[in-house]
C-alpha cells in the first residue's frame, strides 16, 4: 500500500526523537495540543489531562476520520526538500504550502500538504524554524507549482525560503513591507 | 443631350454616394446589433425610437460630441489621416456599383478593377491607424490586418480573374446584364463551369475576410486585441472608422451581388430595377451579420492555413476548369 | 505551435495584459514578454483584489466565516461553503443528518452546472463567439432562479450550516430541478451543435496548450486541468465524502492534455452532475435538515485538521488550526486555481497570443478565488 | 489527401449546423425580461435586507432586545437597544439599525432569532447615490409600515 511505502521512505527524512535532539527541536515536536492562546477567552476548554501525554512521535498514522490526513511527518527545516523529492518520486503532488505562527513558543510552523491522485493519501509534511530567523531551504526546484505557495507563506509571515527564484510579494502590493498573518501584527 | 451637366451630375451622385454610405453604416449598426439580439434571444436597442430605430442617431450624436484628444505618443497626422484612409477608398468603390441600369455614377469599362484598386488601399488605414496610435495592441492587430488582406487578395483575385474569363468584360452594368433571370446568375453557371457555387463562396468568404468580419476579426479581436487599432481612438475618429468598416462591408457584398447574383435583375426576370439590387445586398449582409454572430473567431495559422491549403488550390482549379470549358466549347 | 525556436537576438517587447482586459476575466494582470505575437514569458500578477479572508477567519467565530466562504469562489459558492463546514464539522466532531447532506449534495451539483456554463459561455467568449455565452446564461439563470428559491441568494449562497442547512427545501424546488433536468438535456446537444463540433472550435483548441501529466504533479493543478491530462483524480470518487459514494457517476477523463480536453471534461462533467442529482431527488430521505446537538459557541478540540472538497475548478481544500477556543488559530484556504493558474507561465512559453488566451481561458479562472 | 476532403466536408457540414441553430434560435422568442416595465415577484425566501415583524395582536415589534442578532452577525452591522419601561418586566425596543453597507445577507440574525422578531425583506431597489441612505433604521420603518 501506498501509505506503508511512503511512511517508511519518508522514516529516513523524519525528525529523529533519540539522536540530536535539542532543546528546541523538542519544543518543536511536541503537540500543538498543548498551546493555549495567549490572550483566548476560553482557555479552559483543554483537558487538564492532556499534558502529560508522550510528545508525538515524528511520524505518525493518523486517523483520517477525525483529521483528514493519512500521514504526519515532522522532519528538520534542512530535509524538506528530500522529504519533497521522496514524495515526488512517489507521483504525490503539492497541495499547498503555509504557515502557522505559534507566537507562545517563538517559532513558526511551515506545513507542506502532498496528496496523491491514484491513491488517496495525504501526507502532512511539517517543519518548525524560528521566529527570529525564519529560514528554510525551498522546494520549488522539486515541485514547481511551490513557487506560489512558498512566495504567499513569504508574504503572510516573512519566513524566507533559501533558493527561492523570486519572493518579492505576489498577492499583497509590491511595496508591502509587513506580514499580515504574524500572530502579533497590527495594521 | 443630357439636361443636367456632367459634373453637377457627379456632384449630387456623389453626395448621395457618401450619404448612402453614412445611413448604411448607422443602420447596419443596427441590424447587427438587433439581429445580434434576437439570435441571442433577447430585443436589441429597444429605448430610442420605435424598435429603437433613432439608436444610432443617438449613437452618432453621442460619438460627434465627444472629444476628439491625441492620446500621448502617437503620431499627430497619421492618427487624424488614417480613419480617412479606409473611409475614402470605400466611398469611391461606391462611384462604379450599378444601383439599376441607369443608376450609376460612373458606367466606366474597368469598374471591376477600379473596385479591387481601391479595396487594396483600405488597409492602408487599417495599418497606419494601428501604427500611429502608439499602442502595442494597436501594432499588433495592425500587423495582422496586413498578413490577412495580402492572404485573401490571392484567392479573391484569382476568381474574380475567372469571372472575367467568363464575361469577357470589366463592365459591372455589362456582367448584370448577362444574368437576365436566377438560371443565367453566374452562380448557377454550370456551363461556364461546374465549380461555380465554390466559387461565389470562395469570393463571400474572401471579402469577410477583407473587411475584417467575424470568423475572420483578428484585427479587432476584442478578447485578445480589446479594439485593435481602433484602441485609442475617441469620439469621432473611431466613428469613421466605424463607417468604413460597413462601408466595406457593403461594397464587398454588393460586387458578389453584381458577380454572381445577377444585381439589379429579378430573379425572374420581371420588373428589374434598383429594388432588387437592394434586396439582394441586404440579404447578403444579413448573412454577414449572422455568420458573425454564430462562430468563434479563427486563429491566425487556421485563417492562412484556410487561404493557402483551401481557397487559393480550390480558386486555382475553378480557373483552370473555367479555361478549359472556355476552349473546348 | 511551439515549434517556434525563439532566438535570442530578437527584440522583444513587454505588453500588460490586464489588470482591466476582456480575456482575464476580472482584474488579474500578466505581464507578458512578446516576441512579435508570440509569447516569449507570461507572468501572472496576482493580488488586485486580495482581502486576507484567512486572517478574517482568525478574527471571528467559526460560523461568522460562513459567508466569506461565498465570496471566494462566487461561481461554485456553495462548494466553498461545503468545505469549511465540513472541515469545522470533522473538527468539532458534528454528525450532520442524512437529509441535509442530499442537499447539500443537490444544491452544490446544481451550483456546479451553473459555475460550468458559465464557463462555457466566457470561453467561447475568450474564443470570440459571443452567442453561446447568452445560450449558456438563459440556462444558467434558471438554476440562479431555483437556488434563489432555496437559500435565498442567487450568487454569494451562505446555505450551509454546521451540523446541516438553513432551512429545508420545498416540492416545487424539487419539481424545478426535475424539469431543468430535462430542459438542460435537450440544450446540450445544441451546444455540441453550436460549439464543440464547429471546425473553427475545433482547430482553436485541439493540440492547443498542452499541459503534460508531469507538469499537473509538480504544479499540483487539479479539477478538469488534471482530468483533462489523463488524471482519474476527483475527489467525489476518490475521498468520497458527504453522501457521493451512494450515488453512480462517472469521472470524464480525456488524456489528450489538450484544450480541447479541458473543455470536453466540463462538458461531461455537467451530465454527469445531472446524473447525480436526479439520483439524490430520487433517493432523498425525511428527517431533519440540521443536526440537533450543535453547541451554540463552537470550540472544536485543540489540534489541525483538513478538509477537502471538490469545488468546479478542482479540489478546495480548509486546513484549520484549532487551539481550542472560539476562533480558529489558523485558517489556511487552498484554492485550487491558485496552483492551477502557476503552470500558466511554463504552459505558455512559445505560444501565440491567442493560443494562450485559449489555454488560459480552459483554466477556468475566477480572480476573487485566487486572490482570496 | 482523402483527409483533406473528409475535414473539409465534415468542417462545412457543422458550420452549416451552427447556421441553422442560431437561424432557428432567432425566430424563437425572447427570454429576457424587460426589467423597468415588467418585474418579477421575489421569492419567499428572497433574502433582502432584514426588517422587523409585527405582532398581530399589539402591532409592535416582537423584539425582546436579547441582542442575539448582533451578535450573531459576522460584520457587526446591527446595533440594538432598548429599555425597560416603567412597570414592565420585559424590556422593549427603542433602537434597532441596520447598517446595510457592510451586511452580507447571510442570514445568521434571522436564524438566531428566538421570538422571530426580524424577517427577510423583498426590497431590492436600494440604489442610491448617498451612503447614508443605507442605514436603516428599522423601528421607524415599522413604525411608518403600520
Amino acid at each position: 500500500m501506498l501509505l506503508d511505502t511512503i511512511k517508511k521512505e519518508l522514516a529516513a527524512v523524519a525528525l529523529s526523537t533519540e539522536e540530536e535532539v535539542s532543546a528546541e527541536d523538542l519544543a518543536a515536536t511536541e503537540t500543538p495540543e498543548t498551546v493555549e492562546r495567549a490572550e483566548g477567552e476560553a482557555p479552559a476548554e483543554a483537558p487538564e489531562g492532556k499534558e502529560e501525554e508522550k510528545p508525538r512521535p515524528p511520524i505518525m498514522e493518523t486517523d483520517y476520520r477525525a483529521k483528514g490526513f493519512h500521514l504526519d511527518v515532522q522532519v528538520a527545516p534542512d530535509k524538506v526538500v528530500e522529504a519533497a523529492k521522496i514524495l515526488y518520486k512517489e507521483n504525490f503532488f503539492i497541495e499547498a504550502v503555509t504557515g502557522v505562527d505559534w507566537l507562545k513558543e517563538e517559532e513558526f510552523e511551515v506545513v507542506y500538504d502532498y496528496n496523491n491522485m491514484a491513491e488517496l493519501c495525504r501526507v502532512v509534511v511539517r517543519t518548525r524554524v524560528p521566529r527570529s530567523t525564519p529560514q528554510l531551504p525551498t522546494i520549488s526546484e522539486v515541485y514547481a507549482g511551490a513557487n506560489w505557495h512558498e512566495r504567499e507563506t513569504h508574504d503572510f509571515f516573512g519566513i524566507e525560503f533559501m533558493g527561492h527564484p523570486d519572493l518579492s510579494p505576489l498577492l499583497l502590493p509590491e511595496d508591502a513591507d509587513f506580514h499580515p498573518l504574524l500572530k502579533d501584527y497590527t495594521p | 443631350m443630357n439636361p443636367i451637366p456632367e459634373v453637377l451630375r457627379l456632384v449630387i451622385y456623389l453626395t448621395c454616394l457618401i450619404l448612402f454610405a453614412a445611413l448604411n453604416a448607422a443602420y447596419l449598426v443596427w441590424v447587427e446589433r438587433k439581429g445580434a439580439g434576437h439570435i441571442q434571444r433577447r430585443i436589441g436597442p429597444k429605448e430610442v425610437g420605435p424598435f429603437g430605430l433613432l439608436q444610432p442617431l443617438a449613437d452618432g450624436i453621442k460619438l460627434m460630441t465627444k472629444q476628439l484628444f491625441l492620446p500621448a505618443g502617437v503620431d499627430p497626422v497619421l492618427f487624424k489621416v488614417a480613419p480617412i484612409l479606409l473611409l475614402v477608398p470605400a466611398v469611391m468603390s461606391f462611384v462604379t456599383i450599378p444601383f439599376s441600369e441607369t443608376l450609376v455614377a460612373r458606367d466606366i469599362n474597368l469598374g471591376l478593377l477600379m473596385i479591387f484598386a481601391f479595396a487594396s488601399v483600405n488597409v492602408l488605414g487599417v495599418l497606419i491607424g494601428g501604427w500611429a496610435s502608439n499602442n502595442k495592441y494597436a501594432v499588433i492587430s495592425a500587423a495582422r490586418a496586413v498578413s490577412q488582406n495580402v492572404a485573401y487578395e490571392i484567392p479573391m483575385l484569382i476568381t474574380v480573374i475567372t469571372m472575367v474569363m467568363v464575361t469577357q468584360t470589366m463592365n459591372l452594368n455589362e456582367i448584370v446584364m448577362q444574368q437576365p433571370n436566377i438560371f443565367k446568375w453566374y452562380v448557377f453557371r454550370f456551363t461556364a463551369s461546374p465549380l461555380m457555387p465554390v466559387a461565389f463562396l470562395i469570393f463571400f468568404i474572401c471579402s469577410l475576410a477583407e473587411t475584417n468580419r467575424a470568423p475572420f476579426d483578428l484585427a479587432e479581436a476584442e478578447s485578445e486585441l480589446i479594439a485593435g487599432a481602433y484602441t485609442e481612438y475617441p469620439g469621432m475618429g473611431f466613428g469613421v472608422f466605424f463607417m468604413g468598416e460597413y462601408a466595406n462591408i457593403v461594397i464587398g457584398c454588393a460586387v458578389t451581388t453584381i458577380l454572381f447574383l445577377g444585381g439589379w435583375q429579378c430573379p425572374f426576370g420581371l420588373a428589374p430595377g434598383w429594388w432588387w439590387f437592394l434586396a439582394k445586398l441586404y440579404l447578403l449582409i444579413w448573412t454577414v451579420v449572422w455568420i458573425r454572430w454564430t462562430y468563434p473567431r479563427v486563429q491566425f495559422y487556421a485563417l492562412l492555413n484556410l487561404s493557402w491549403k483551401v481557397l487559393i488550390p480550390i480558386s486555382l482549379v475553378n480557373l483552370l476548369l473555367t479555361g478549359a470549358m472556355i476552349k473546348v466549347f | 505551435m511551439s515549434e517556434f525556436a525563439l532566438s535570442q537576438t530578437q527584440e522583444t517587447f513587454v505588453m500588460n495584459l490586464g489588470p482591466q482586459h476582456p480575456a482575464t476575466h476580472g482584474v488579474l494582470r500578466v505581464k507578458l514578454t512578446m516576441d512579435g505575437e508570440y509569447v516569449v514569458r507570461a507572468e501572472p500578477v496576482l493580488g488586485y483584489i486580495h482581502r486576507m479572508h484567512e486572517k478574517m477567519g482568525e478574527n471571528r467565530t467559526w460560523a461568522k466565516f460562513l459567508p466569506n466562504t461565498g465570496r471566494m469562489d462566487y461561481l461554485h459558492a456553495l462548494a466553498y461553503n461545503h468545505g469549511h463546514v465540513m472541515a469545522v464539522e470533522r473538527a468539532a466532531g458534528i454528525e450532520v443528518p442524512e437529509r441535509a447532506e442530499y442537499l447539500r449534495v443537490i444544491t452544490t451539483e446544481l451550483n456546479r452546472i451553473s459555475s460550468h456554463l458559465l464557463w462555457f459561455g466566457a470561453f467561447v467568449l475568450d474564443l470570440g463567439g459571443f452567442t453561446p455565452l447568452l445560450y449558456a446564461f438563459d440556462d444558467r439563470e434558471q438554476i440562479l432562479d431555483l437556488l434563489e428559491g432555496v437559500t435565498g441568494s442567487r450568487l454569494t449562497y451562505c446555505y450551509y450550516r454546521f451540523g446541516g442547512v438553513y432551512n429545508d427545501v420545498e416540492d416545487d424546488f424539487l419539481v424545478g430541478t426535475k424539469a431543468f433536468i430535462s430542459r438542460l438535456r435537450s440544450r446540450l446537444p445544441m451546444y455540441h451543435g453550436l460549439v464543440t463540433k464547429n471546425i473553427i472550435l475545433i482547430k482553436r483548441l485541439k493540440d492547443i496548450g498542452p499541459i503534460p501529466p508531469d507538469m499537473v504533479t509538480r504544479y499540483g493543478a487539479t479539477g478538469p486541468v488534471a482530468r483533462g491530462s489523463g488524471f482519474n483524480f476527483d475527489l467525489r470518487k476518490n475521498e468520497p465524502y458527504s453522501v457521493y459514494p451512494e450515488f453512480d457517476f462517472d469521472i470524464p477523463v480525456y488524456t489528450e492534455c489538450d484544450s480541447m480536453a479541458r473543455y470536453m471534461v466540463r462538458m461531461d462533467e455537467m451530465e454527469q452532475s445531472m446524473r447525480i442529482i436526479e439520483q439524490a431527488i430520487d433517493k432523498l430521505p425525511e428527517g431533519p435538515v440540521k443536526a440537533k446537538k450543535v453547541p451554540k459557541t463552537l470550540k472544536p478540540p485543540a489540534g489541525d485538521y483538513y478538509c477537502a472538497v471538490e469545488a468546479a475548478r478542482g479540489s478546495f481544500g480548509v486546513r484549520i488550526v484549532s487551539d481550542g477556543t472560539n476562533t480558529p488559530y489558523r485558517l489556511k484556504l487552498r484554492s485550487p486555481t491558485y496552483s492551477n493558474l502557476s503552470l500558466f507561465e511554463e504552459a505558455s512559453e512559445g505560444m501565440l497570443l491567442a493560443d494562450a488566451l485559449a489555454l488560459m481561458g480552459s483554466l477556468d479562472l475566477v480572480i476573487p478565488e485566487i486572490d482570496r | 489527401m482523402s483527409g483533406y476532403f473528409t475535414e473539409l466536408f465534415t468542417g462545412t457540414k457543422s458550420l452549416a449546423i451552427g447556421l441553422g441553430i442560431t437561424i432557428k434560435a432567432f425566430f424563437q422568442p425572447v427570454v429576457t425580461l424587460q426589467y423597468p416595465y415588467e418585474t418579477l415577484e421575489m421569492k419567499p425566501r428572497f433574502r433582502g435586507h432584514i426588517q422587523l415583524t409585527q405582532d398581530e395582536e399589539t402591532g409592535e415589534s416582537k423584539c425582546i432586545v436579547c441582542g442575539m442578532c448582533q451578535k450573531a452577525c459576522p460584520t457587526g452591522c446591527i446595533t440594538v437597544a432598548g429599555k425597560k419601561p416603567e412597570g414592565s418586566k420585559k424590556k422593549a425596543l427603542t433602537r434597532y439599525i441596520l447598517n446595510f453597507t457592510t451586511c452580507s445577507l447571510c442570514g445568521q440574525c434571522v436564524e438566531s432569532c428566538k421570538p422571530n422578531a426580524i424577517e427577510f425583506s423583498k426590497d431590492y431597489n436600494l440604489a442610491s447615490f448617498d451612503k447614508n441612505d443605507f442605514i436603516f433604521d428599522l423601528l421607524k420603518r415599522l413604525k411608518e409600515k403600520s
